[in-house]
């Protein structure tokens, strides 16, 4: 790292290459933004850490122009400006990554990386001029991805890796990157990281959002703290660690929790031989065979791509094995389908909430009884009354913040939204609950509040699955770790593993 | 979790119910003032006589919307129902003058009743059919259910070679007589088919609002995905929605001819149109999720009512093509700018 | 013998169906094959048939025109390629292209029907006219027909007047939205049958199909029944089975002779009246025995 | 990055690209099976001049299924183009009969160009109000053009009092022959409509292809949120592709009337349907997104040849209805299948 990663305490203001002054930004009611101020310094990486909704995405879109401060001036290079719209911002050499992946899954990689801007020759479109310039993008990324390749045939990292691609593509001076690295692998992470700093060596500013702090820490020069809109903390990389950020985020109650003095019953679930074919030929789970037994903690760890997601989903129902039994207390399951495996006691919380966890259209209270209304059917007909009464056991269980059960999803933050996905699959009553990385894109405190409820289900007898890409999240609850490497188990622990044992054993440190 | 969200959650899902309000509240309005303008106009608006006859008029309508609404509610469409319809006013009206059994050498005349529960089988097992191409061959319910618009209209063309039955009456002698009650007959002054739609709104609006199927379709219209990871069987959803929207549609089709007592291969043309519009104005969204039987009610009653009054007060049938036309875009127009406020996170 | 290719408006209506069959019939009859093809009133799927009928290399056209001027370009491109063309039921407005044009006489019919109309109704009263559809020029020649011969009667009152497109649905519902209208009338003329029996559904219907006098025009076989029932006044019989018929022999005549063997090119059928009286000679659908 | 996806993209890349192929080949066989199936049965199918009759009337509808692609690219729908043709139609029918200019007293006969270029615009008006109601009011497209579909319907009925212009000819005196070229021309043997099809086809074709425009169009149908995100002007895109469709539907209509020499108001009922089935048997998804001018007018020869040669060898007019539907259905059954496989991440 250069001398600029050793700022001063106070950075001299004519390093500030873009500011926000008192800005604020409501939706109706909603107070996003209440007046935060944020510098941009030149050739360096501010970090912006905050709770789900803290108002982080919001800073970024209005500093980059896609949406408009209600209040508030933006001030380039000493004067202030206006963005009308995110092309005017990307004149001025702001370009950003957004959090959600911003992607045409029918266009080619290199359609994507032009959209917007294309390279325009004599005869149109200049295609081979915008490959060139791909490829050479791919190569900066040590990513071998072919420009022609439809994006929607790219896994989700590789499509983050697309994103990141189109913003470096812009040649901007000041590059945000809202959550760039929620689909990356380690080693990713670290080709990204190593961009970043050729990146502020030439003079760039990065501005940086994450949830992953520790991996966040590495590379920042600045972190500033967002919470409910306003902003609590400031200081240069000398004087954070871990503690101050979270300390700063949600007040002090940071931990993960540790693995519950459960007493293991029976096998509750039992994954024998199990593989899942991929359309191409090869297995993307390949003779798998697991054992979890009620009341325990079975976290999978490993890389994008190991297939982790396609194991839970094909013991969920969702996917289709092409050999192997998956066997819940005793039966084979393998024929049934995704209600009757619900129905049994085995349910999925799936990876993206979005697509496959919550209906939009719906309010809380629905969501949270979808899996569950035989329950309440009594005869032709569901009964409001218990319907009721589950829906308020289950928004205190879960602990969702939420003025009651009418309140649209909409309106709740990432974590509770998870929450409630959460609580719909536990008021299904499994025995077996399976979890594909639940806590992908929540913020740290309502990770610890989803642990430790995990940890609550394994004490009364639950059998608990969980994957995960944070190895510090295997460390927590969990009493058995799998490591997971195409498709198979490459490695199996005990809660008293280290951090490097499972990387080296998924794989990552010889990628890396 | 933080203050804000707490704070926004409750004030949204206030805007949000108020939002849902205006919503039913302008179709609601529209029809007070559709109702206000032509009585205003027409003397002979304003009368009970006219509510009942504009109301069986709606019936068709009505009971077609209801199917269209499930259907869209799913997210999808169904283009067939105005061929549904006249496919089955045909295979009542060929069963009214007689199935002959060639092997038995006989004609057989099915008693009405047997006529119905055949007719809307067969509404039903069409309906069934766009079904299993949306949900098991995958092919887009537009298309789907274009394709079965045009082969089912061409065999009930096949089936009468383009003729229409008269004659539906029945006779006494053969036992098939009271297949007019439908279209004629009234209870307590009103007529049976007003009397059919209600109670099909009704069982629909329960179906909806109070069974567990009903929160599956509006899961799996929202969200499929999450829905059938939910547990729900989002195909039978699919399928059982196309089957209930062709047995509603023969089941208009049976009104309409039995209003006409005849049944001709060219009837319910475009209707489906006249049914995708009432339910969009009663506030649905084509995107699925979002929609009540009550909205859909007041929607078919607006558009009829508007095109009743229209040739009440004797303006040129272009002119109501016009208006028509004009009232389905100001009533979505005004739905879209309350919803587009609302959702967001949709 | 070679192809004759036959054009309707759509089989739908019994109508149009009678007058493909019979020109079909007497075609083969004389030793001609022949395609009925319909062009439910659009003349752009018209002048495909009509490219088709050429590429087919029919000897003759039968055609019932889709709109009588819309349909000129379509008969010019068949007599451009030497087809002759036969023109039933409907005009075009253009004289010269065709070989012949045989229609009913629709003022003629029109004024029948007004006739028998006035009789049935008495004394006088209020009435509302149910109008076919605006493309097709017999509406509007019906339609005059009628008003030349009512105008004579000011004790009917006309108070209403809805284009209910030939279209026995669009009739019913017409009817009870001009009923609301008007609940005292008791006469309804209609331009043909489909639309009439529509309307005595709807007056039926509101039970006051006794009050109402309703006339119709085609002479359908539907219509003749319901005459027979006492719902339907009068219908007025279009002869189309024999101008459909004498169409392909003026043709087969033209392809042996060069001639039609006919005066002119525009040739009009009388109409004639069915009421109880006669109802019983109606032989076979449009004929009525005499 | 682990070896298996390093297999697996590019493999899966190479199933995609035979999906392509077979899928674009589909419509490519289809139309070959229909070739070799009708020459068989006719001897008068298989004539060079019949393929050009065949391709003019394709032309109608091929120009008409170019504008609906766009729209669909989009992940629209354009209703209202067989009412925009027939308003269009009739707007040029009345300038040939001449424009009172009541002030002066005079009766003005535009020259044939300038009917054109006005027809053309009150066609891309027309196409722009729906893109307005879509961009801006957040109308559904479904909806949005459904309303305008009636109100351009009335709006024709009413400018010619429910009749037809005739004679649009013109004369020489006037100043204002030739209208009919068009449609009864030919330059080197070739109908007039089908080179006007052609240069559409092409010019559309690369505008997709190789313009801009074309690649925003298909990333706003793919996405629109990213493509806004991008500094793609959905709304600008958006409005400009019913507009264009509005504008080549004025054209078709325009041939259509050149070619019947006259322009009624009920011409191009239910276009709109054939248009849009040979758009979607020609590839193109109606998610948006996905589909190429090559396709679609494939699709649309399809169509057109298919029912030129049901009616060339006599079939009835009922089973040319069944066989439409029948190969709409199956057609887009064969693309579902495609897809499916493909797009588990769409
Ligand atoms: N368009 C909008 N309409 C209404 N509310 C909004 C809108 N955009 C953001 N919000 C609200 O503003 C607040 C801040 O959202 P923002 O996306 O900036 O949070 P964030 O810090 O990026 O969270 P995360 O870590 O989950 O990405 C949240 O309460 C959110 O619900
Ligand atoms: N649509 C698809 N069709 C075929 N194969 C796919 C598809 N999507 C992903 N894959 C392949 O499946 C494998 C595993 O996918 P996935 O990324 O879901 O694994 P994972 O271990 O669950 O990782 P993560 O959940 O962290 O993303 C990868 O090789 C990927 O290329
Ligand atoms: O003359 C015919 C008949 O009256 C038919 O019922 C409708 O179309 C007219 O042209
Ligand atoms: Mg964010
Ligand atoms: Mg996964």
């Amino acid at each position: 790292m250069s001398a600029a990663s050793i700022p001063d305490a106070r950075p001299d203001a004519r390093e500030i290459v873009l500011a926000a002054r008192n800005v604020a930004k409501s939706y109706g009611s909603v107070h996003a933004l209440k007046g935060v101020n944020f510098d941009i310094h030149r050739g360096q990486v501010t970090t912006l850490f905050g709770e789900n909704g803290a108002g982080k995405s919001t800073l970024m879109k209005i500093l980059s122009g896609v949406i408009q401060p209600s209040t508030g001036e933006i001030i380039l290079d000493g004067q202030p400006v206006v963005f009308n719209n995110a092309n005017e911002a990307r004149d001025r050499g702001i370009s950003i990554i957004h959090q959600e992946l911003s992607l045409a899954p029918n266009m080619s990689v290199r359609d994507n990386i032009f959209m917007g801007r294309e390279i325009i020759g004599p005869t149109g479109v200049d295609f081979a001029e915008e490959e060139r310039q791909v490829r050479r993008l791919m190569e900066e990324l040590e990513e071998d991805i072919d420009p022609l390749t439809p994006v929607e045939d790219l896994r989700l990292g590789q499509q983050q890796i697309v994103e990141i691609a189109r913003a470096l593509s812009v040649d901007s001076r000041i590059l945000i990157m809202d959550e760039p690295t929620s689909a990356l692998s380690a080693s990713e992470v670290e080709v990204l990281f190593k961009v970043i700093r050729d990146l502020t060596a030439k003079g760039v500013s990065i501005v940086y959002i994450s949830h992953h702090l520790e991996e966040a820490l590495t590379i920042t020069d600045h972190a500033v703290v967002l919470r409910d809109g306003n902003m609590t903390a400031y200081a240069p990389r000398a004087e954070i660690d871990l503690e101050w950020i979270v300390r700063n985020m949600v007040g002090d109650n940071y931990d993960l929790g540790a693995p519950p003095a459960s007493r293991f019953g029976e096998v509750a679930l039992s994954i024998r031989n199990l593989s899942v074919p991929d359309p191409a030929g090869f297995n993307l789970v390949d003779q798998l065979s697991l054992d979890v037994r009620a009341g325990e903690i079975v976290c999978i760890y490993g890389l994008m791509g190991a297939g982790r997601t396609e194991l839970l989903e094909t013991c969920a129902g969702r996917l289709r094995a092409s050999g192997g039994e998956i066997v819940l207390e005793g039966r084979e399951i393998s024929h049934l389908s995704i209600a009757e495996r619900i129905a049994r006691g085995l349910a999925l919380v799936p990876e993206d909430r979005q697509r496959d966890g919550l209906v939009q259209t719906m309010t809380v209270g629905e969501n949270l009884s979808l899996a569950s209304i035989g329950r309440f059917t009594r005869g032709l007909f569901t009964s409001r009354s218990a319907e009721k009464k589950l829906v308020g056991d289950s928004i205190r269980e879960v602990t969702v913040k939420t003025s009651g059960g009418h309140a649209a999803i909409g309106s709740l933050s990432g974590g509770n939204q998870q929450k409630v996905v959460i609580g719909k699959i536990l008021a299904t009553k499994p025995r077996v609950i399976m979890l594909d990385e639940p806590s992908r894109g929540i913020d740290i405190g309502a990770k610890a509040e989803v642990f430790r409820l995990l940890a609550r289900g394994a004490e009364q007898g639950l059998a608990v699955v969980y994957s995960t890409s944070e190895v510090s999240e295997c460390l927590s609850i969990a009493h058995r770790i799998i490591v997971m490497h195409k498709g198979r188990i490459s490695a199996e622990f005990d809660s008293t593993v280290t951090k490097e044992m499972i990387m080296a054993a998924s794989g990552e440190s010889v990628a890396a | 979790m933080s203050a804000n969200t707490a704070q926004a959650a409750p004030s949204r899902g206030r805007d949000f119910s108020i939002g849902r309000f205006l919503l039913e509240g302008r179709a609601f309005f529209a029809l007070i003032a559709i109702i206000a303008v032509f009585s205003f106009l027409s003397p002979n608006y304003f009368t009970l006589s006219n509510f009942l006859i504009m109301s069986s008029q709606v019936a068709i309508y009505g009971i077609l919307s209801i199917g269209m609404l499930l259907v869209i509610l799913n997210g999808g469409i169904d283009l067939s129902v105005g061929s549904i319809l006249a496919l089955c006013g045909v295979v009542a009206g060929a069963m009214m003058q007689g199935v002959e059994i060639s092997a038995a050498g006989v004609i057989l005349y099915p008693p009405v009743w047997a006529v119905v529960v055949l007719t809307v089988t067969v509404g039903a097992l069409v309906g069934a059919l766009n079904g299993v191409l949306v949900a098991f061959f995958k092919v887009p319910p537009f298309v789907a259910t274009l394709g079965v618009m045009y082969v089912a209209r061409g065999v009930a063309l096949l089936m009468t070679n383009g003729l229409t039955y008269n004659n539906l009456r029945g006779s006494a002698a053969l036992g098939n007589t009271g297949f007019n009650w439908l279209g004629f007959n009234r209870l307590w002054g009103v007529p049976i088919s007003v009397i059919v739609l209600a109670t099909i709104a009704v069982l629909a609006g329960l179906m909806l609002s109070r069974s567990a199927f009903g929160r599956w379709l509006y899961a799996s219209g929202g969200n499929e995905r999450a829905a059938e990871l939910s547990g729900v069987q989002v195909r039978r959803v699919k399928i059982t929605v196309y089957t209930l929207s062709g047995a509603l549609a023969a089941i208009a089709g049976l009104v309409l001819s039995s209003q006409l007592t005849s049944a001709g291969p060219t009837a319910g043309t475009t209707y489906e149109l006249t049914a995708i519009a009432a339910v969009v104005i009663g506030g649905a969204a084509l995107t699925g999720g979002r929609g009540t039987v009550r909205g859909t009610m007041l929607g078919a009653f607006v558009i009829g009512f508007l095109s009743a009054g229209l040739v009440i007060i004797g303006v040129s049938s272009y002119w109501q093509t016009v208006f028509t036309g004009a009232v389905i875009v100001f009533a979505v127009l005004m739905n879209s700018l309350q919803y587009g406020r609302g959702t967001r996170r949709g | 013998e070679g192809l004759i290719t036959i054009i309707v408006n759509d089989p739908a209506n019994p109508y149009w169906f009678t007058e493909g069959e019979v020109a079909k019939a007497t075609a083969e009859e004389l030793g001609y094959t022949a395609n009925v093809a319909a062009h439910r009133g659009d003349t752009n799927t018209e002048s495909t048939l009509i490219d088709t009928a050429i590429t087919n290399r029919s000897v003759a056209i039968i055609l019932d025109p889709a709109n009588a001027d819309g349909s000129v370009g379509a008969v010019q491109k068949a007599v451009d390629a030497d087809i002759p063309v036969f023109l039933v039921n409907a005009e075009i407005n253009q004289e010269g292209l065709a070989k012949a044009q045989l229609v009913s006489n629709n003022a003629q019919g029109a004024a029948l029907g007004a006739q028998a109309w006035v009789e049935a109704m008495g004394d006088g009263g209020q009435y509302v006219e149910l109008f076919g559809a605006p493309s097709d020029n017999n509406a509007q020649t019906r339609s005059n027909g009628y008003e030349t011969v009512l105008s004579q009667y000011p004790e009917f009152e006309k108070v209403g007047q809805e284009v209910a497109n030939w279209d026995r649905t669009q009739g019913y519902q017409r009817m009870q939205s001009l009923l609301q209208a008007n609940p005292d009338i008791n006469g309804v003329i209609s331009g043909n049958d489909e639309m009439a029996l529509g309307a005595i559904a709807a007056l039926k219907e509101a039970g006051k199909l006794d009050q109402v006098t309703v006339g119709g025009f085609d002479g359908s076989p539907d219509a003749v029944e319901a005459v027979l029932a006492g719902e339907l006044a009068y219908t007025v019989l279009q002869p189309v089975a024999i101008f459909s018929a004498e169409a392909v022999r003026q043709a087969d005549n033209f392809i042996k002779t060069g001639e039609t063997g006919a005066d002119a090119e525009k040739q009009l059928f009388d109409c004639l009246l069915i009421t109880t009286e006669n109802a019983g000679n109606y032989s076979a659908p449009f004929v009525l025995d005499q």
